[in-house]
């Protein structure tokens, strides 16, 4: 356009470098944080450095992190889904109906997934397309679903899953590389490439800034909403699949209360629960993070209840020490 | 304003209905004394409901109401094996309530972290320091005093001292939101916080305030539970916290803070009361509970998403319509 | 410039020093400012020359890094809203900050509401009180109403009166006029005379010189944070004043070339809203400006947010450049080549938390990236060339957008719609709450953009600007098309005339 | 070299396990040589149990003996440690048989069940309505007890199981239930409660609707939780084995096992110290003695004690 007046003051692209900024993330401070405690347990403990042992350490996480790269992509767009952990529970029961059909492996699979998928789907609507507030609609689809097991399986358990379903959850790759620890890499993979690398994740972060302004960007706001809704629902049914092949069985208490550890592990990753910022490698760290701490206090014998004080306050400290520092500073 | 208050006539309607279902297959239920036994019942449901709304209204949210009334249970009941007197006990359960709401509401206010991260971690703290303080022991009925386990059940005119806690509650708290600064407060720090640094309000202490009411309530409650079920131990409530969000919600208390009222809160308690000391009494296999309370939120959040009124009308055909 | 005094005679409110600093920018670079009683003074100065910051200081919502608040004086500080409010400065804030949820009565008492004797709030005193002040501002709104049944103009109405329900000595209006329609602003005129006469030091804050001119008694300008001259107002024109404010003279505002209109590119027939519109019949022509009038709240910017897919009509159909379509969404709108740049920045415009070239390529993301994959050279680059063009003014791309100033916002807002190419562009009160050389800017690039070809339909509510930037201008009252001019029949007295109906004459 | 013993409770704080912490104290103290790491979850979940159990595995214990949250889930993670080396037994409340190398009930099933119906019973001449108050859905135990009690219900003729619920092991869901059950069935007689958190629930819930003499509960409890119910007239009688013996022996046995002093496998015989020896069945399980019925009578004498 040749007629403007001024050609404008050009404006630079960035006035600090990626490298830089990466530095002064959070998930430099996390990444830190996991070195140390991975130090104090090796030192605390002579069983820490074993390779199975920390094989099998990976399973008090990797089931609650896949769940949370899916949930962290749905807090950084602003919602939140409560009944992952009832997602879990239904998809469990609804393998446990297939296998007492006569179902095989792949079959059960499939169910687990399609049941997640189908509870994603059924959030996703409620959330998308009636518009009503994620935050309940997930506490009432939580009682929901988790309801419907108890009304499936009442006192009973699925027990008797085939030989080769224990694959997913007790199955290794090669050495001490389980197959659930492989799953869990492959999809902080993908949902890291998916949030940061694709423009179906620019729309995500848009949408947790602005929704309102998104829809009047011609982004498609309920669309990617109930996808992300999607996505959480077909993470919780691999999570079912992996649960359930690692406890050969199912019942309608199966993952009780794991919502709040996955919510735990996105905003310990530095997501903002507010939505709008967070990344994926910061989930993946925190991950590490909590199930070093878990692991290396249950080496120690303390308590489960002893650690979730721990968590807790790890998970203040790690958000309060650094406001609090700088508010001190001015 | 006819909106909302035809949202808590609908709201009553249906809980009528509801009881009137249950009567049709067992009429004992609806007999005054059973009635009030489910109030009894509900009172923690409705005390707790009380100060969650007020954190609610200001666009926070308590996670943390079970464990700290865990806490002070436990609290209360070590100081009675102590042989520490009743009045001292109550006095020491309110003001550790209200003190654990605090740390919550000073962590909101002085640091702003989000409310849900950091009653997430405060409910794990809260309920694990109950392990430190014990090891873990219950603490049972034959350990406990007979006064400090009769204060709940003493009955007063037909109702137990419990129930006319949660009614004295009510109307605390009812005069409070509607008559006071500080509850119309809660109302402006939810419905526009932006506004409300505007008017002089500040919405961290405000915020801090509704923490402090909902942790004292909780920690009275607290004592009430113990001496009631005559039992302490480390699990007491687990996962109530959820029931309260859901009976707020079911009371059409907006989780977008700024709208609500008590008597909202109070029949979404009531509501989820009902259900709950019903089904066992109308046959209703016990397996049914939970999804039947999903349901009924879902319904609630639904409902009350329709009830919103038409925003602005400009042509004045329409207007004359409405 | 000269030394600062200490305090000039006679003011009631004087600011020595003050200096505010956000991260990243100066906001106030040491302004002084000084307010008399039963004068009026106008604050000018560009968008981002921190007039709104000044009175965030004022109020108590900012605490000023240095700097002194002088009442009567004597230095004091305002800690908190409340603290401004006691020592008798109340504000009409830009931002309407009411309460959606609560009645009229209590928007206007909150924090400071009337009690019974047991320290209770006293709602009856309170509704009473609170219908005395509205009458005193001319409204009949009823304070029982619940404000969010109200619209745009009846809220200001509210917060002007929430403002004058404090006995204050300083009255602060910050571009109060903007949300306002002609008879409403009429009585804000008169309102203003009446606090006048009472003592009341006003500071009114305005892009408008002509009301500037019509109700003020001084001036300050500021530039960039930075205090630049005061005077009276009768020793000044608009041409110094805007050289003060711009650091140079800006001599055509509107710099509308004739341009060749084209074939119809757009086709509306009958659109039709149970609530909001009936019958909305008009054609749009290839480079063409088509200019939508009215008063505010005339239902102007419901039509435009439904041809643009944010909601549907009930009734009638568009055709573009030949093809019947409904148009659905906003994504099927850009695709169509429908954008729109929306009268609500804040809330619809930016995505704060974006970066200013995120911000630019977000509805271009299926340019700028490959098989779903983002380039960010490319988003880099496309945010470069707009952003140029249109004179933003940043300190890089990467910077938050929402940390610029209103103007410099709404730049990235628009430059985000011209990245995209479209064939119509639909300006929402493109020039609401700018600046005039920002103004400027816009309005020779919309003169640019028919020129290349582009339809643009222009909503405004300034008679000057539809005059001056439309070839065609439609006219619109109470959610119906009421008249439309082109050539010579294109006069301010046939648009007030349709806005206002027949049955009134030009205000 | 130090045998490293760690006895898993169903969740800690649970006055039983405690006992049964403190028999199997006493066992070490004999043994001598012997460690225990008494540990468990914070909650009665399989999960928690499992993350427990997989720390022990780390640590190279040389034996587990577990009290299950669920028969089933503990299974694949059970399997893990015995491939590793260490010892695997349930107590208490029992995991499948390829999941341990044996499981030893604090009594048999088929005694408990009677003994639980019959508490009931003998304070109910005429016969009448019955409910059973259980824990939670899951508990291997309480089902077995349950369908061991209906299968001799023809031994009792006149009494009426009229309703099964589930108080979940949480003393103010097992209030609520038990007041349910006094709603539904105005003329119920008796509460069995079969699990030591619900029966002073239920206790709790019949004085405090004033049912005490009207409405009987009995079932498995501990006597300091149970003394003032006795006194109180809300419970007649009720039964338990004593968990430190429970604790005591496990502890013996998984020692034994250990040490590879004996095998788990049909038919063997295995010493317990103090308490004699146990035989394994076919299922490789094994009882240890028969429940103990405490009243009025003897109730003081035990109180004290666990
Ligand atoms: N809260 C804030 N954080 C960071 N920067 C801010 C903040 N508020 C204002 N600024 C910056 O301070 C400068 C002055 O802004 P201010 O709102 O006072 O301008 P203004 O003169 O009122 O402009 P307009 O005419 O557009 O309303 C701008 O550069 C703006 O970006
Ligand atoms: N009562 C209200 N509640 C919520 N938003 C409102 C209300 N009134 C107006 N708005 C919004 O404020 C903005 C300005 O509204 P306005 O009164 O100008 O109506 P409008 O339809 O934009 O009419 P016009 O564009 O003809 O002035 C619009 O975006 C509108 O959606
Ligand atoms: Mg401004
Ligand atoms: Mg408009």
């Amino acid at each position: 356009m040749s007629h403007s007046p001024q050609p404008g003051r050009r404006i630079p692209d960035r006035l600090t470098s990626p490298a830089a900024r990466a530095l002064k993330s959070w998930e430099a401070l996390l990444a830190v944080v996991a070195v140390t405690i991975f130090l104090l347990n090796a030192w605390a403990s002579p069983y820490f450095l074993d390779p199975w042992n920390l094989s099998d350490a990976t399973f008090n996480f990797t089931e609650k992190a896949m769940i949370a790269f899916a949930m962290a992509l749905l807090i950084v767009s602003g919602e939140i889904d409560l009944s992952v952990g009832a997602i879990v529970a239904l998809a469990s029961t609804a393998m446990g109906v297939a296998m007492g059909m006569g179902a095989p492996t792949p079959v059960l699979v499939a169910v687990g997934l399609a049941t997640g998928l189908a509870c994603g789907a059924f959030n996703g609507v409620l959330v998308a397309r009636f518009g009503l507030p994620s935050i309940v609609v997930t506490i009432g689809t939580m009682s929901l679903f988790r309801g419907i097991s108890y009304i499936v399986l009442g006192d009973r358990a699925f027990t008797g899953y085939p030989a080769s379903f224990a694959w997913f959850g007790q199955g290794y790759v090669v050495w001490v590389i389980t197959v659930e620890l492989v799953i869990f890499a492959i999809s902080a993979i993908v949902f890291a490439v998916l949030l940061h690398r694709t423009s179906f994740g620019r729309t995500v972060y848009a949408i947790g800034n602005n929704a309102t302004a998104a829809r009047f960007s011609g982004i498609r706001v309920d669309r990617v909403r109930f996808i992300l809704f999607l996505l959480t629902g077909l993470m919780s049914g691999i999570a079912a699949v992996c649960l359930t092949s690692r406890l050969g069985s199912t019942r309608p208490s199966i993952a009780a209360g794991f919502e709040l550890e996955v919510v735990t592990i996105v905003v310990l990753g530095g997501v903002s629960i507010l939505g709008g910022s967070g990344t994926i490698p910061g989930v993946v760290l925190a991950a590490f993070v909590l199930g070093l701490v878990t692991f290396g206090l249950g080496l120690l014998n303390v308590p489960g209840i002893v650690m979730s004080i721990m968590v807790g306050l790890l998970l203040i400290g790690v958000i309060a020490v650094p406001r609090l520092i700088s508010k001190l500073r001015t | 304003m006819s909106i909302l208050k035809s949202r808590e006539v609908v709201l009553g309607g249906v809980i009528v209905l509801l009881l009137a279902a249950i009567a049709s297959r067992f009429p004992g239920f609806v007999a005054p004394a059973n009635l009030a036994r489910v109030f009894t019942d509900t009172s923690p449901l409705i005390l707790l409901a009380l100060g969650q709304m007020a954190v609610i209204l200001t666009k926070c949210i308590d996670l943390s109401v079970a464990a700290n009334l865990a806490l002070c249970g436990m609290v209360a009941a070590l100081m009675d094996g102590m042989g520490v007197p009743m009045p001292v006990i109550l006095a020491t359960v309110v003001v550790m309530g209200a003190g654990l709401g605090a740390i919550n509401g000073a962590l909101v206010w002085g640091l702003g972290i989000p409310s849900i991260v950091v009653t997430l971690g405060t409910m794990t703290i809260y309920r694990g320091s109950i392990f430190l303080l014990t090891e873990g022991a219950w603490i049972n009925a034959h350990q406990m005093s007979d006064a400090f386990k009769a204060v709940p059940r003493q009955v007063i005119g037909g109702l137990p001292v419990m129930a006319w806690i949660a009614v004295a509650a009510i109307a605390g708290v009812a005069v409070l939101m509607t008559r006071t600064p500080l509850g119309r407060a809660f109302y402006a720090v939810g419905g526009n916080p932006h506004a409300a640094v505007y008017t002089g309000i500040s919405v961290g202490r405000t915020q801090f305030a509704a923490f402090v009411l909902a942790g004292a309530l909780a920690g009275l409650t607290g004592y009430l539970w113990v001496a009631r079920y005559a039992v302490a131990y480390v699990d007491i409530a687990g996962g109530f916290e959820l029931d309260v969000v859901a009976a707020c919600v079911i009371g059409g208390i907006a989780i977008a803070g700024g709208a609500g009222t008590v008597a909202g809160a109070v029949m979404g308690a009531l509501f989820l009361g009902i259900i709950k000391n019903a089904l066992p009494v109308v046959g209703i296999s016990p397996f049914w509970q939970m999804a039947i309370s999903g349901a009924a939120i879902l319904a609630a959040i639904a409902f009350n998403a329709r009830r919103q009124g038409p925003g602005r009308i400009i042509l004045k055909r329409a207007e004359v319509r409405t | 410039m000269q030394p600062d005094p200490a305090s000039r005679d006679g003011a009631v409110l004087s600011l020595r020093g003050i200096v505010k600093t956000f991260p990243g920018v100066r906001a106030l670079d040491g302004v002084r400012l000084d307010l008399f009683p039963g004068q009026v003074t106008a604050l000018i100065g560009e968008n981002g020359a921190g007039k709104s910051t000044i009175v965030k200081v004022l109020t108590g919502i900012h605490q000023p890094d240095e700097g002194q608040i002088l009442v009567a004086g004597q230095p004091v500080r305002f800690p908190t809203a409340q603290a401004a409010g006691a020592a008798g400065v109340t504000a009409i804030h830009q931002e309407t900050v009411l309460f959606d949820e609560m009645t009229v009565a209590e928007n206007i008492f909150i924090g400071h509401a009337p009690r019974t004797r047991w320290g209770l709030i006293d709602r009856r005193a309170m509704r009473d009180r609170a219908a005395e002040i509205l009458r005193g501002i001319g409204s009949d709104l009823d304070p029982a109403t619940r404000l969010r049944d109200l619209g745009i103009a009846s809220k200001h109405l509210v917060a002007i009166a929430r403002a004058l329900s404090v006995d204050a000595r300083v009255v602060i209006m910050d571009e109060p006029t903007a949300a306002l329609s002609h008879k409403e602003i009429a009585e804000l005129y008169e309102l203003v005379e009446t606090l006048k006469a009472q003592g009341k030091a006003i500071l009114f804050i305005s892009h408008k010189f002509d009301e500037i001119f019509r109700i003020a008694d001084r001036w300050t300008v500021f530039r960039d944070g930075a205090f630049v001259g005061e005077g009276a107002m009768g020793d000044v024109t608009e041409g110094q004043l805007v050289q003060m404010m711009v650091g140079r003279s800006v001599d055509q505002i509107y710099p509308k070339r004739p341009a060749r209109i084209g074939p119809p590119v757009l086709t509306v027939a009958g659109y039709c809203h149970p609530t909001e519109y009936e019958d909305i019949t008009f054609t749009l022509h290839q480079g063409e400006i088509l200019g939508f009038y009215g008063l505010v709240g005339a239902g102007r910017s419901e039509v435009m947010q439904a041809l643009f897919g944010i909601s549907q009509p009930a009734k009638g159909a568009c055709r573009i450049a030949g093809d019947v379509r409904v148009i659905r969404s906003t994504a099927q709108a850009v695709q169509a080549g429908i954008v729109y740049v929306p009268e609500d920045r804040g809330r619809q415009g930016a995505v704060k938390g974006l970066p200013i070239f995120q911000n630019v390529t977000l509805p271009s993301l299926a340019r700028t990236s490959r098989g779903g994959f983002l380039r960010l050279a490319e988003e880099f680059a496309l945010a470069r060339e707009y952003t140029q063009r249109l004179d933003l003014r940043a300190a890089s791309l990467d910077q938050d957008i929402g940390l610029l100033s209103g103007g410099n916002q709404q730049k990235v807002v628009i430059a985000k719609w011209l990245a995209t190419q479209p064939r119509i562009i639909i300006l929402d009160e493109p020039t609401k709450g700018i600046d005039i050389g920002s103004k400027a800017a816009v309005h020779d690039f919309m003169s640019e953009l028919a020129a290349q070809g582009l339809a643009v339909i222009m909503v405004s509510s300034e008679i000057p600007e539809v005059l001056g930037m439309s070839d065609r201008i439609i006219v619109m009252r109470e959610g119906r098309i009421a008249g439309e001019f082109a050539g010579a029949a294109m006069t301010p007295e046939n648009l007030i005339r349709a806005a206002v109906g027949i049955e009134r004459t030009a205000a | 070299e130090t045998v490293r013993i760690a006895l898993v409770a169903k969740a800690l704080g649970i006055g039983f396990f405690e006992a049964a912490n403190k028999g199997a104290e006493e066992a070490a103290a004999e043994l001598g040589d012997v460690e225990i790491i008494y540990t468990g979850p914070t909650d009665t979940t399989a999960e928690g149990q499992i993350e427990v159990i997989n720390s022990l595995i780390a640590q190279r214990v040389d034996a587990i003996a577990v009290s299950a949250n669920d028969t089933d889930a503990l299974v694949p993670t059970l399997k893990r440690a015995m491939d590793r080396g260490i010892t695997v037994i349930s107590w208490d409340s029992g995991v499948a048989p390829e999941g341990r190398a044996m499981h030893l009930n604090p009594s048999s099933a088929p005694l408990i069940g009677n003994t639980i119906i019959k508490l009931a019973a003998d304070h109910l001449p005429d016969g009448g309505q019955v409910a059973v108050l259980s824990a939670t859905t899951t508990s291997t135990n309480q089902n077995i007890w349950i369908e061991e009690m209906t299968k001799v219900m023809g031994d009792y003729p006149g009494i009426e199981v009229v309703a099964t619920v589930y108080g979940d092991d949480l003393a103010d869901k097992s209030y609520r239930e038990a007041q349910g059950l006094m709603q539904s069935h105005p003329d119920l007689k008796a509460i069995i409660a079969p699990t030591s958190v619900g029966i002073v629930a239920a206790a709790q819930a019949v004085t405090d609707a004033g049912k005490v003499g009207e409405v009987n509960v009995t079932g498995l409890g501990l006597p300091s939780e149970m003394a003032g119910h006795v006194k109180s007239g809300a419970s007649e009688s009720f039964a338990i084995w004593n968990p430190i013996d429970l604790g005591y022996s496990a502890t013996m046995i998984a020692h034994a096992l250990a040490t590879e002093a004996a095998t788990a496998e049909p038919g063997a015989t295995i010493p317990i110290g103090r308490m004699g020896e146990v035989t394994l069945d076919e299922n490789g399980e094994a009882a240890m003695a028969d429940p103990f019925t405490y009243d009025a009578g003897n109730i003081d004498e035990f109180s004290s004690v666990f």
